[in-house]
């Protein structure tokens, strides 16, 4: 209803009308769509006939896929010029929820709330996962520039067989859905990582790059209630009026607790947990430093993004297990509002528009087409894209995709407890801080207090 | 080594007496002329070997497959007399000599060398035409202000690429007019060139030819004027006896220059991959473009990267061998008494 | 084909002035000599004509045209440069059709060219060398030749010859001369050779510190030189020079007496300080040619050093009690330089009275050095032809 | 003209045409008119090219973005002398500053000034001692010297990523075979190399001398092979030994193309930025580029006036060198 | 300072053989003047003495080293190179102090040496000019002044003086005489001027294709040369060539005979084919040496062209029914070329008598060119010194 108020509803039918009438003159719409650069380039044809078939768009609307630059920030880059000099082509984006927020500050993107029809305004807002549907809306006027395409967001793997050669059994005790304490969770690790003849009980990523400060770092920190700016409601702004919280007992216990696993450094809080299971290559690792050793048969525990799954399955079979991220502190006990309990970091696409764009009405039938279920299901299945929204996880066809379909029951739990990242206009200066004092404190350049005491005056710095 | 040297020993024994060594060095003391030579081939060696070893590497891991890239030390164990040692050079991981194979079926990747090659070949002849006029003009011609022309010229190169691209990137987009800097006056709207190869060549041509311009005057300031002033007596203009004689004999130089430009503009990355607005081969994306398509958004296929390198790299090799013969000495003898 | 005039022309480098206050007029067809001393300017004028250095004053005229600022290909001449200056990178044939390339030359009368001139150079299997390849004086043949294939109005030679030997020299003389008569081009030749300037050039022009001291037909530069400097400079070995003065009875120097009628000749007066000049060849042993003795006090001598020449020997000799010393470039003021036929019976250190050929004896004024009389005979007739004062340093 | 078309100047007359006459005009222009004749087509382009970007870029250097970036406002010099106060160091990646905000070794390795310097004073002294080794190696005749010549030089033609690519991969945390053998000798930090300012900057120095010694090396091999052997003939007769023809001789005369490879090289090296971010990223190793891509995205205004300070500093950096080469006598 | 040997030293090029089996024995201090025509091998002969190229086959030897692998640096040897070959970035003082400088030579010392040669070569001004603000004359005395501020063992000068004046080549070639008394230094010197090899040479070596035709005395080439080759080449204006045969009464040859006694002379038999051989100065008018006259048929010419040459003129003479033609560079068979004394009246076209010297008349094998005998009067006593065989081809 928020979506809806953002006045222009009667607009957004009315460009269904002449929608309509353009098609019906005959002449195909060709709609640009910059796009995953992979997929766009193995199945582009794929995508385009379900588009059609699946998502039931008008023949004549013809969809061409461009292919963005693989690292997300030189698409941002590629995008940001774009707009800027006016371009009109790509019609419509695949945009990260990372940085779909200062294309909307900016001014630069299609407010869908104008072009999008009431019927599909109502479905994201009532259907769609609304904190992931949250990055692509305007903090101010609370309208829509981006429809959710697919979100990403991680889960803990691990090696159902040795865990239980271990002696745990987590079929019992519902490990898939049921989130643990990082304390269990370390012993688990730690006596399963004496036990097994592998190099690692734990791999995941914590080089000096985004991933770390968007999502490592930020799982493991709000998990124990912690929080880079007070909370849940304070992540998109307004910078400057915010707490800077990251000097605060919470995250600093995280930033520990990531030093027991790595070095099993010992702390007071943190007796009852175990360490020294992890190697200090985390520090260099990123997504896929931290799967090969994984997949190749080397590490008990790990942190990944779907995609993962689909590579570990395929190497592990049913011996592959898959849980929520654990945490340190519930909910209700969390330091900061909206944080603790298992969080998984939320990553992800939107779907916008280019508001310089020739066949802005070509563009919402396309939004429409991918918006229906079929699409998003075929988008699973081929690509491993989860849907937006959380009824299609329980869904048949989901549970039968392989191997996707097997964890959807995890996937689902942590899908309903995402935590975005903190994506402002300064976001991005932030981040770089805030990745390197975590990496320097697990590295044990310097306390974790201290380095995030001096992270603390880094982002009041930036944050004026 | 010692046991084959004492049979040497034996099979001339009216050798004098000592080691092979000995006489080497006995050798060398009489003729400096070897130990020259000998200490030239360590070096060479030496050389060759630091050069080529991350090449090596490359290989290596383009011919270890993906799955087992990053896990697992690339330096075998080997058995040493019963005593487990690692072997001190890195190893293929595996035999997977498809990733040449597979660099070309995920992406049209000799499409993108042949956008390289076509910018890289269309660039240094751009770059090598005004060079070469300009580098008469510095290196044989005296006239005011040529010292800071020159200064201002090398000025150009102090500034980091992105300084240049927002603007030119506005002004190849056709949409808007440029306009007089510091006002809003238009002056006319240029034609649109992103994702046309004159979008790229035109900013590499500028800033590839400060360098060349450099090399350029250094090489034809050094030819001896008794040879164009030959060459114009005989008829040709001044800029006749630029390409007649100046150039040619000026080889190393000129090759040198376009090596030097050829390669820069073929792994040129940041301008072409704004100009091309995506990563297609159909939009002029070059080379380094095609590599980087072995990412997505969580895994980077290093060793399809690394084979794509290795093939990308081939014609630069050639290009090398090929237009070193024009690197060769003596251009000037026999050409004057003086 | 063309008349080529200099005027005023002037070429100072930054701390040199090269070229100063040039005047020369050569005719159409006409083939002048440049002689003079190393570095008094002759390349740098063959220079300004080719058009390859722009005077600093002055203009050049070829034909009827001002080409002072007309680029070299324009003016059609022809250069063989002092340093040859072949093109290192092509082969001889290729050098030698450089010039009728870019005349677009139809490709048989290019090779039928380029094969007549290596052939008057004689360099005709020679053609696919490259410069280095080649011999010194072969370099040298190239560049002639290279100049030769084309037909231009003008020809400039620096010392084309420099590097041949004596016979190739001769010959390379000869077909020069035929070319210049068959297409009456005019030349400019600079040589350090004299029999080359005496026998090739219709006028020698002598110049010395950038300065032309005198053009003229060779055997007057040789015979009437216009002032003391192209006296010494003209003639293998030099003229002897002698101070002296003018008395009432004749000549006097330190050593001699000549007998002399100043009254005869204009412009010479009695007290007047000359440089007498006479060249070696008209120094005798007085044995030999008794006829020509004149003056109260005979030019006694002691022979010093001997140097046969094959065809002549040349004799230094020491007048007065000057020191026995080694052969000098030229004769110093106690000192003459004799040349005698290989025939004669001489010994060195041997004491003897020489005398000298007055019809060929110079008088020099010794301060502007500018030449007062050729001869000192007095003519029968009081304005003969052989005692005409020197009025030829237009 | 007489009808006798034996002569060239016949040849010459029957030759006219546009294109003669204005090759004639042309030809007798004085030196200086000339020059800036062959001097037009770099002017126009890189006016074009260059210039008027370049004036663009000053323009925006004079604005900056606002907090939310959705607007500018001109606020003159403020860039340039925030970014001297210090107050530029917030919008730097991560604790990277743009002077040293003390004299401890941390805060130099997180100062891009200081750090960009100590690169390029480094590698390019490097870079020009090992490339004139290499130089004079493949001056020499042997046999394979085209082989050897091209081996030693397609370092240089490895795109900037691959070469990123390897080292980064040399030093992988799990794969990387050379941080044990390295570390030990004390050059490198044992773990988390590449995060490790000291060692990642070692690590970058090592591979950009890796690639661009080969660029010197080509270089000064053009020079080496431009002298004229009949010079080393008459050094040799008058009794040089091999060290002081080079002294002598070759030095001297390829001293022109070193100094314009040192001075490339610099004013390269200086602009460091890919090798960074393939190998370590700009949070570990700042570089003024790192700073002025960083910024490039978000903050226009800074980033434009990081990129004239930075061009600025290279060049008082490359007028040292001229000034220096200028002394010695080129 | 050392002898020097050349033993079967051969250099082939591709296809040509430079230097042919070449010996040479050159004495200690000794003064070897190497003259040939172009491309006859002198440079690659020094350059293989110094060191700069590499013999195909033989030996150098110098001193009592054998140094046919030594580099240059270590043979002691100072050249002065045809192509001159300055160092194009170093001015005048340092171009000349480099061999000094390479030997660590104290300051004070180079310093006088540079200004000692600088002196001898007349550029005392010049030392801060850089090569390429030079005149070609001025840069071969760099040359030369860079040879000789070393005192090496051996001195190699390829046409040191080719681009200087005659006056400067004079003083030149005083200096250089003098320099090698003083240091009796060896030295070898290339030259195409035939004066600077007869006043300097102890020796004169003659090439020609690489091979050496005859080593001897400057005197003993001219008077006595080995063989047609020799005898042609050395003396300028050449020699002259009449085709004979050796008759029972003496020679005959197509328009003259000449009284010879065969029987006098070894090696030479009736009915031989002989070239008759005689220098320009030894043909005389009859008129003026009747003395001379020998022979049934006197030598009856047309003269032809006239070269004054200044101290002599050269005159072509035609023999028979030749036609006129123009001077040419060697007398041919129909051919005389005669030099006379200026002063003797005498026109073109002018029918006339000559007579031979016969003292100086050669004999060559026609077959082989080897000389037969020097002179063909027959010797007072049997073996008199003018009329021995060449016996001089060692
Ligand atoms: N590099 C070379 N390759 C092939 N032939 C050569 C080379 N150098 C010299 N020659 C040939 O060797 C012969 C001898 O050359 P050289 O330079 O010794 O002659 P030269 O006697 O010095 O003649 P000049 O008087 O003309 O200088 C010549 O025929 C020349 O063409
Ligand atoms: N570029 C220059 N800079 C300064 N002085 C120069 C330059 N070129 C020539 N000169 C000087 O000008 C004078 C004339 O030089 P030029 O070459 O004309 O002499 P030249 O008569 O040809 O002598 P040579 O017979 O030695 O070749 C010389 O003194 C020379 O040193
Ligand atoms: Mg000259
Ligand atoms: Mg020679």
């Amino acid at each position: 209803s928020e979506l809806l108020g953002g006045g222009n509803g009667g607009g957004g039918g009315g460009t269904n009308g002449t929608q309509t009438g353009d098609a019906g003159g005959g002449e195909a719409t060709t709609v640009t769509w910059g796009f995953d650069a992979t997929v766009a380039q193995d199945h582009a044809d794929e995508i385009s006939t379900a588009l059609h078939e699946e998502g039931g768009l008008a023949d004549d609307v013809e969809v061409q896929f461009e292919q963005g630059q693989p690292d997300t920030g030189e698409r941002r880059a590629n995008y940001n010029r774009l707009l800027n000099a006016g371009e009109a082509t790509p019609d419509m984006f695949m945009m990260d929820n990372g940085w779909v927020n200062i294309f909307i500050q900016r001014g630069q993107i299609q407010n869908l709330s104008e072009l999008l029809s009431d019927e599909q305004l109502t479905t994201i807002d009532e259907e769609y996962f609304s904190g992931f549907t949250e990055t692509a809306i305007d903090p101010e006027s609370g309208d829509l520039f981006g429809v959710p395409l697919y979100p990403d967001y991680p889960t803990m793997l691990y090696r159902k067989d040795l865990v239980e050669a271990a002696g745990y059994s987590p079929e019992e005790n519902n490990w898939a859905t049921e989130p643990i304490t990082w304390e269990e969770w370390s012993n688990v690790a730690a006596d399963t990582y004496d036990n097994a003849d592998v190099e690692y009980g734990f791999t995941t990523q914590w080089d000096i790059y985004e991933g770390t400060a968007c999502c490592t770092f930020n799982e493991v920190m709000s998990s124990w209630g912690g929080a880079y700016f007070g909370g849940r409601d304070n992540l998109f702004g307004p910078v400057g009026e915010r707490p800077i919280t990251v000097n605060s007992e919470p995250v600093i216990q995280s930033l520990n607790m990531m030093r027991k696993f790595v070095h099993d450094e010992d702390f007071e809080n943190l007796q009852g947990y175990g360490g020294g299971f992890t190697t200090s290559n985390i520090l260099g690792w990123i997504e896929d430093g931290s799967l090969a050793p994984f997949t190749n048969g080397n590490a008990i525990f790990h942190r990944n993004w779907p995609y993962a799954i689909n590579a570990a399955a395929s190497e592990f079979g049913d011996d592959l297990g898959t849980m929520p991220i654990p945490y340190a502190v519930p909910e209700n006990e969390a330091q900061f509002q909206g944080t603790g309990g298992t969080t998984s970091a939320l990553g992800g696409w939107h779907i916008t528009a280019n508001p310089n764009s020739q066949n802005l009405d070509a563009v919402a039938q396309v939004i429409d087409a991918s918006m229906q279920e079929e699409f998003q299901l075929f988008l699973l299945e081929t690509e491993g894209w989860l849907p937006p929204r959380s009824e299609l996880f329980n869904s048949e066809t989901a549970a039968n995709v392989d191997p996707m379909g097997n964890y959807m029951n995890t996937l689902q739990v942590a899908g309903e407890n995402t935590m975005a990242r903190p994506v402002t206009a300064v976001w991005s200066d932030e981040s770089s801080a805030i990745a390197e004092q975590a990496n320097a404190a697990v590295n044990q350049d310097l306390s974790s207090a201290d380095a995030m005491a001096q992270l603390e005056s880094t982002l009041e710095n930036i944050e004026g | 080594m010692a046991t084959p040297d004492r049979r040497d020993d034996r099979v001339e024994p009216d050798e004098t007496e000592g080691g092979p060594l000995e006489r080497w060095t006995q050798r060398a003391m009489q003729n400096p002329e070897r130990v020259y030579r000998a200490l030239f081939y360590v070096v060479m060696i030496f050389f060759m070997v630091t050069t080529l070893f991350p090449f090596y590497w490359l290989l290596v891991l383009a011919l270890t497959p993906q799955s087992r890239l990053l896990q697992g030390s690339f330096l075998p164990q080997i058995d040493l007399f019963g005593a487990a040692a690692e072997f001190p050079l890195p190893v293929a991981k595996g035999f997977n000599p498809a990733a040449f194979v597979s660099v070309f079926e995920q992406v049209p990747f000799h499409l993108f060398m042949l956008n390289s090659f076509a910018l890289a070949v269309t660039t240094t002849v751009i770059v090598l035409v005004i060079a070469s006029l300009a580098g008469y003009a510095f290196g044989r011609l005296d006239f005011p202000g040529r010292g800071a022309l020159m200064l201002g010229i090398l000025a150009i190169s102090y500034f980091p690429p992105a300084a240049f691209v927002i603007p030119l990137f506005e002004a190849f987009t056709g949409n808007v007019p440029i306009t007089i800097p510091f006002t809003e006056i238009p002056l006319f709207t240029p034609p649109r060139l992103l994702n046309t190869p004159g979008s790229m060549v035109i900013p590499f041509s500028a800033l590839f030819l400060p360098l060349s311009i450099f090399i350029l005057t250094t090489f034809y300031a050094q030819i001896p004027d008794g040879l164009e002033d030959a060459a114009r007596v005989e008829g040709t203009t001044r800029i006749g006896a630029l390409f007649r004689v100046i150039i040619p004999l000026s080889a190393p130089g000129v090759a040198t220059a376009a090596i030097l430009t050829f390669i820069a503009v073929y792994n040129e990355y940041f301008f072409s991959t704004i100009m091309a607005t995506s990563f297609a081969a159909g939009n002029w994306s070059p080379l380094v473009g095609g590599i980087l398509s072995y990412q997505t958004q969580y895994t980077t296929q290093f060793n399809l990267m690394a084979a794509a390198s290795i093939v990308g790299v081939l014609p630069v090799v050639l290009l090398v061998v090929v237009a070193q013969e024009r690197i060769v000495s003596g251009l000037t003898a026999g050409a004057l008494k003086e | 084909m063309a008349r080529l005039k200099l005027e005023h022309v002037t070429k100072r480098y930054e701390d040199v002035t090269a070229v100063d206050d040039m005047n020369l007029d050569i005719d159409d067809g006409e083939f002048v000599c440049l002689v003079g001393p190393s570095g008094c300017g002759k390349s740098t004028t063959m220079e300004m004509v080719a058009g390859l250095t722009t005077p600093s004053g002055g203009t050049v005229t070829i034909g009827d045209r001002d080409v002072t600022n007309l680029p070299p290909k324009d003016r059609g001449v022809a250069m063989v440069f002092q340093n040859i200056a072949l093109f290192p990178h092509m082969d001889v044939y290729d050098n030698i059709s450089f010039g009728l390339r870019l005349r677009d030359y139809p490709r048989e009368e290019i090779d039928r060219r380029v094969e007549h001139a290596a052939d008057i150079v004689q360099l005709e299997g020679m053609l696919d060398r490259m410069p280095d390849e080649m011999s010194g004086g072969q370099r040298q043949r190239v560049a002639i030749a290279r100049a030769i294939v084309r037909e231009p109005d003008v020809f400039l030679m620096d010392e084309p010859l420099a590097n041949l030997d004596a016979k190739l020299r001769v010959h390379m003389r000869t077909e020069l001369q035929r070319l210049h008569k068959e297409l009456d081009t005019t030349i400019i030749y600079v040589t350090h050779d004299q029999a080359e300037a005496m026998t090739m050039a219709d006028r020698i022009a002598v110049l010395d510190a950038g300065k032309l001291q005198q053009i003229d037909p060779p055997l007057v530069c040789y015979n009437e030189p216009a002032n003391l400097f192209v006296a010494g400079f003209i003639g293998s070995p030099s003229m002897n020079f002698v101070d002296g003065t003018v008395t009432e009875s004749g000549l006097e120097s330190e050593y001699f007496d000549l007998e002399f009628d100043h009254a005869a000749f204009q412009g010479v007066g009695v007290g007047d300080a000359v440089t007498i000049g006479v060249r070696p060849e008209d120094v005798y042993p007085a044995s030999e040619a008794a006829s020509l003795a004149s003056g109260s006090r005979p030019i006694e001598v002691i022979t010093d050093v001997l140097e046969p020449m094959g065809d002549e020997i040349f004799t230094y000799l020491l007048m007065g009690e000057g020191e026995t010393s080694m052969a000098q470039e030229a004769a110093t003021n106690d000192q003459l330089l004799m040349s005698i036929d290989p025939n004669t019976d001489i010994t060195e250190d041997q004491e003897m009275d020489v005398v000298l050929d007055r019809r060929n004896v110079h008088l020099f004024d010794a301060a502007s050095g500018q030449a007062l009389t050729h001869g000192i005979v007095s003519p029968p007739d009081a304005d003969g032809a052989a005692g005409s004062p020197a009025e030829t340093d237009d | 003209m007489t009808p006798e078309p034996a002569t060239e100047s016949g040849r010459e007359s029957r030759r006219t045409g546009p294109l003669v006459t204005l090759t004639r005009r042309v030809e007798n222009l004085s030196d200086t008119q000339y020059a800036y004749l062959l001097l037009s087509p770099v002017f126009v382009l890189l006016g074009i090219v260059a210039l008027y970007p370049l004036l663009r870029t000053f323009e925006l250097s004079l604005f900056e973005t606002s907090i939310n970036q959705a607007s500018q406002t001109f606020v003159g010099f403020d860039n340039y002398v925030e970014l001297f106060t210090g107050e530029k160091d917030r919008w730097l990646p991560g604790t990277s500053t743009f002077l040293p905000t003390s004299l401890t070794f941390d805060a130099m390795i997180s100062s891009a000034l200081v750090v960009t310097l100590l690169f390029a004073v480094v590698a390019v002294s490097f870079e020009t001692v090992i490339g004139l080794g290499q130089a004079l190696v493949l001056d020499q005749d042997f046999p394979g010297r085209r082989w050897v010549r091209a081996a030693i030089i397609i370092p240089w033609a490895v795109p900037i990523v691959i070469q990123g690519m390897i080292f980064f991969l040399m030093f992988h945390p799990e794969i990387g075979f050379l941080v044990q053998p390295l570390a030990d000798l004390g050059l490198l930090a044992e773990r988390n190399t590449l995060n490790d300012p000291a060692s990642a900057l070692f690590i970058i120095t090592v591979a950009d001398i890796w690639k661009t010694s080969a660029f010197m090396a080509l270089l000064i091999l053009a020079g080496l092979q431009s002298i004229d052997r009949n010079l080393y003939d008459v050094a040799k007769v008058a009794g040089a030994t091999r060290w002081q023809q080079f002294k002598l001789i070759t030095f001297p005369l390829i001293l022109p193309t070193i100094g314009i490879a040192v001075l490339f090289r610099t004013v390269q090296a200086m602009r460091i930025y890919g090798l960074i971010d393939a190998v370590a990223g700009c949070e570990v190793v700042p570089s003024l580029s790192c700073m002025v891509v960083t910024t490039f995205l978000t903050r226009q205004g800074t980033s434009a006036a990081i990129a004239f300070v930075t061009a600025a500093i290279i060049g008082v950096a490359v007028t040292a060198i001229i000034y220096q080469q200028y002394k010695e006598g080129i």
